[in-house]
């Protein structure tokens, strides 16, 4: 019975630890996105000059596969016949 | 003779024992439960066709030399599968309602108080004979409670590999059930009202900070919880590659193939951990019970706290968003969108969900490590 | 000059062994046979390939540290390899055919006496000096009849993995001559007015039939077979993933990304099986010669059993059909229906023969794991 | 001499247990094949039915991916693109 | 208090060592040259994402248990991943412009003396206090200057594996700062007229020729250089099932899903070798300068080579052409048609660019073959 | 000092050894090239005949799967819905 509650101390204590490690976290957490957010609003979407470096790089990242290209070529040739009878 | 005798003794009939055919009667129940009601099909089922293969005499499929040995020993007992699995699920993840709204992750952290009051619980239980849970058995059961199965798996692999099975049934199951466990609950707690809150639209987030995110997760994990790095680690680098946008094909083989491919072996070696031995006893009753403990108090500390930000928020906070900080991507999102919707047709509140939804991913994963580091 | 000494002592000419260039030339000859004759080239390309490497002197690619070493023992020995495949392979298995009129399994059952007649024949062939196979030997290849690459890999890596190499290839290469082998056979013991016959039309078959099939068939299995269940069990899990709806992402995998990265890995490791000494004596001959006995009683067997069907049924049955219990999806198929148009321009057969032809990988499965009982 | 005999005999046996066994066991998924057809003709195609559960199950199966769309939307563009210059 | 010493104890903050800090730090810089700068992301993001997950004090990434030393032994040791990244590479790779042009070889020869030079540097490096780099040492850092990252990864896992990290690192590094260091030589090497040089059409290969080239290239690499077989025999398997045309599928997986599934783990395979005490030395100041004086004496080697060429040939040759030997796939080849663009606006070079630039990769296989035969 | 030029020697060696190796082994290959070149221009590109063996095989290979089908469908229809609105 002793040990049953020593074990339920140490059932609690990790309740009440967990739960103020876990809010601690995320609340640092939230002051983090929050100095992000200030952080990142001066650099605002750059979009084509973080995909430039790609397109030098030898990765074929993104590009399209030849088979895919074949598929539609072959699905848009069917359809441009099929709609050239109606 | 002597050979029809051989070829006998080598039928299961010959060879059954009680405790296998209930388990495989157990493995066609999650079969039947994947594909006709639709429960996490995609690992429950693995998990059931699993448990059935596991059981069956004479073949041993999960002794030395069988291949459900060679899955559960690489994959799970490394960790390697289900961390693989939440590098797919970080690249599948938009956090980007997150940090719109910031505060959200408080809910995602309140949620997981279904975790450690579970643990207290499984303590508990110990007061009735037939239970002997160690606080390693308590911790893995209470995981549960974090409505994430890889995290479930990953943690149970580490402190109590022998409930394994049983605790990775019980997330997946209650994660499907997420739509009839959670509606009570969350109308109990709320009135009308309070349903009806519409909230503020979110801002735009770029570009940039969603790359940086995963990282500062990354750093933050480091500095103060380095025990959840493999999950939270995992979980960031699939996220970055998501992000980034210059690893598109890595990114994209990380949310498609290699998770299918691991899911599958994920799900057979969860299910062969489905013996009768390891299964068949009251210490599955018992987490099938604290699992559905640990959700319910889970959506209803999210709830709370939703209700308790609400009165100190300039802007106002639909207190059922709380209940998807248990994490359940996307289902419980989903579920607090259609409860809003019967109180308000105009009120979609799927995006503001979402926050607190992904929220409750990163805290269990949190919740994990803090397991793990006083515990494991 | 001691450079120069080290470096000529480290070339291939100076290492060379007479077995290494001929089984060079066998593994430039399968690549011949793959690419020119479009031989089975998803499984004989990888396999040549392996076979190529294993024999390079001082490579080392299949002793310790060597890559083949690495994928035969990781993938083959332990049986993964194998069962993966056949778990793709369910998964491209519609069994609507042979659901639609399971009489057919019969002619799939009468098919596998190739099997156990060639059995029989290896243990004739010690009687010829220079031949000393035991009853495991002689079981690994009868499984040649069963017209199924990867059932004969698992078997052969079960019973005789010295003979691994020359089971493979026979399996493949003989698969690949269906269309040589079976036709003259199939003429020979029907007349004209047989291969005219027309069969009714297949009735529809429903998805729950479907999606309970492979369940039932892993069960009666389990009953009266559990040394079959590594193959039926992977086989049966892939059928479920496809038929049943709720994964389809895993039953895709399963038929193409899984099983192509498993085919390039279990073709090398199959080659590196290829090495001189295992494959350069009279008993790879002897394999050679068994397994083209093998296909032709089968064919023979199904056929006859097709006549005699017919001759108690009251739906009229296509003699022609009983080829394709042979299994060789779905190549046997195609055979029939050629040999069909034959003699009858408006009898379209195939519809009819994938029923055995299906029911043929199951008897060539529940053949292997007779002799895995009662042999292994 | 007498050693080979008795390897005959074995295979002898082995090869009719063998084709028995097969027999049986092929014959007995016919009478189980056939249970199943009278059970299952009670529950014709439940089509809609069975694909709803997915639909609210955290997959995403089935869905097409995102490279593919792209793929598709600018092959139409470009389809459509040339059929208006024409 | 007990529990919160614990945690304390367990943070990363109470562990720190300085060294972990500043590798962390190194991992987060590759991060940055791979998103903001586009430096070989597929392969730097992982790296560097390993870097700092390799680092974490207490999470124990890389010791026996962790996911980073499963990888590493099971992927990196063995050369597994190295060589199945070559051989995706290879059935990526389209030999048609070197077939066409088959001088170009020579070129592909010359750059590799980048590779000879550095060995030579290397052992020179010793005469300075702090350096002590072996012949083997010596070799793993030459082959930086094959431009070629599985090659380098491989060739250090056999010989020096305590340098692996910093030999990847540069060799990606070097590689994605092709367009910066090779231009300067280009120009300084070559006048005016000398870049204007536009060269004959290539004329038209057969499918019969690209399917015999690497059968021709293995058998050539068979009699002279079987050390080199594990590199040119993968890398010849993916360019078989590439041109054979009878095994797409296969070469669709292996130079799509399969080589990003490998990337991921072989990027942060090498990643968990840039630890503290691996990396933050002298050693690694030496490998990235000799890492620089590798690229630049290759590209010199094969501008001058390609000039010598030009004099005796009866085709005019441009001399840019030869800097593309270095192989870096296919930016050197970019590189060299953007310089010639700039002499000459109506100067395609890329196609011809293209033989001497995948000759360098065979030739950078060679060398690398060469040292493992003499020092390994 | 005296080790050191022993090795320096021994690297000047593996110098000289390896671009000869290298040189000579790609050289090779240029002789192996134009030998291969003569050889095959006895056989011009055999498409059709190269092709057919494979579809008599049980490959499934370079056929375009159902999914790409099945979006390829999706997209024309959808364009040719928004086109006849226009
Ligand atoms: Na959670
Ligand atoms: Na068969
Ligand atoms: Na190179």
């Amino acid at each position: 019975m002793e040990e049953l509650s020593s074990v339920f101390m140490e059932a609690g204590v990790l309740m009440a630890v967990g739960m103020a490690f876990v809010f601690g976290f995320l609340s640092l957490l939230i002051i983090a996105i929050n100095l992000l957010a200030s952080f990142s609003s001066r650099y605002p979407d750059p979009v084509p000059s973080v995909k430039q470096p790609q397109q030098t790089a030898s990765s074929n990242t993104g590009e399209i596969s030849p088979n895919i290209i074949a598929a539609i070529s072959s699905a848009v040739a069917h359809y441009r016949q099929k709609n050239s009878k109606a | 003779m002597d050979s029809l005798n051989t070829l006998w003794m080598s039928t299961g009939l010959a060879n059954f024992e009680l405790g296998q055919v209930i388990m495989m009667l157990v493995g066609l129940g999650l079969l039947f439960l994947a594909i006709a009601k639709g429960f996490e099909p995609l690992l429950l089922l693995p998990i059931g066709f699993g448990a059935i293969l596991t059981n069956i005499p004479v073949a041993g499929f999960s002794e030395v030399g069988g291949v459900l040995h060679y899955i559960y020993y690489a994959g799970i007992d490394t960790g390697i599968f289900p961390l693989l699995i939440f590098m797919g699920v970080g690249a599948m993840t938009d956090f980007g309602a997150l940090i719109a709204n910031p505060r959200m992750l408080l809910l995602g952290a309140a949620a997981q108080f279904g975790i450690f009051a579970t643990l207290f619980g499984a303590i508990a239980l110990n007061a009735i004979p037939g239970f002997d849970f160690t606080l390693k058995d308590a911790s893995a059961i209470a995981i549960i409670g974090g409505a994430d199965g890889p995290t479930a798996i990953f943690l149970a692999s580490k402190l109590a590999p022998e409930l394994l099975g049983a605790i990775a049934v019980a997330a997946y199951s209650y994660m499907a059930l997420v739509p009839i466990i959670q509606p009570p609950i969350m109308k109990a707690l709320t009135n009308e009202d309070e349903r009806q809150i519409e909230m503020k639209q979110l801002r735009h987030v770029n570009k940039l900070e969603k790359i940086i995110f995963p990282l500062a997760v990354l750093i933050l994990t480091i500095f103060f919880l380095p025990a959840a790095t493999p999950l939270v680690g995992m979980f960031c680098l699939g996220n970055l590659m998501r992000e980034c946008g210059v690893v598109d094909r890595l990114s994209s083989t990380a949310q498609n193939e290699l998770i299918n491919i691991v899911t599958i072996f994920l799900g057979l070696g969860v299910g062969s951990k489905l013996s009768a031995d390891a299964f068949l006893n009251v210490e599955t009753l018992g987490i099938l019970a604290l699992g559905a403990v640990a959700f319910s108090i889970g959506t209803a500390a999210g709830v709370l706290m939703a209700k308790l930000m609400g009165k100190f928020s300039k802007d106002p906070i639909n207190p059922l968003v709380g209940a998807a900080g248990v994490s359940a991507v996307p289902m419980a999102a989903r579920v607090v969108n259609k409860i809003g919707l019967q109180s308000n047709p105009h009120n979609f509140l799927l995006m503001h969900a979402m926050g607190p939804n992904v929220a409750g991913v990163l805290g269990s994963a949190v919740a994990a490590g803090v397991l793990l580091a006083l515990v494991g």
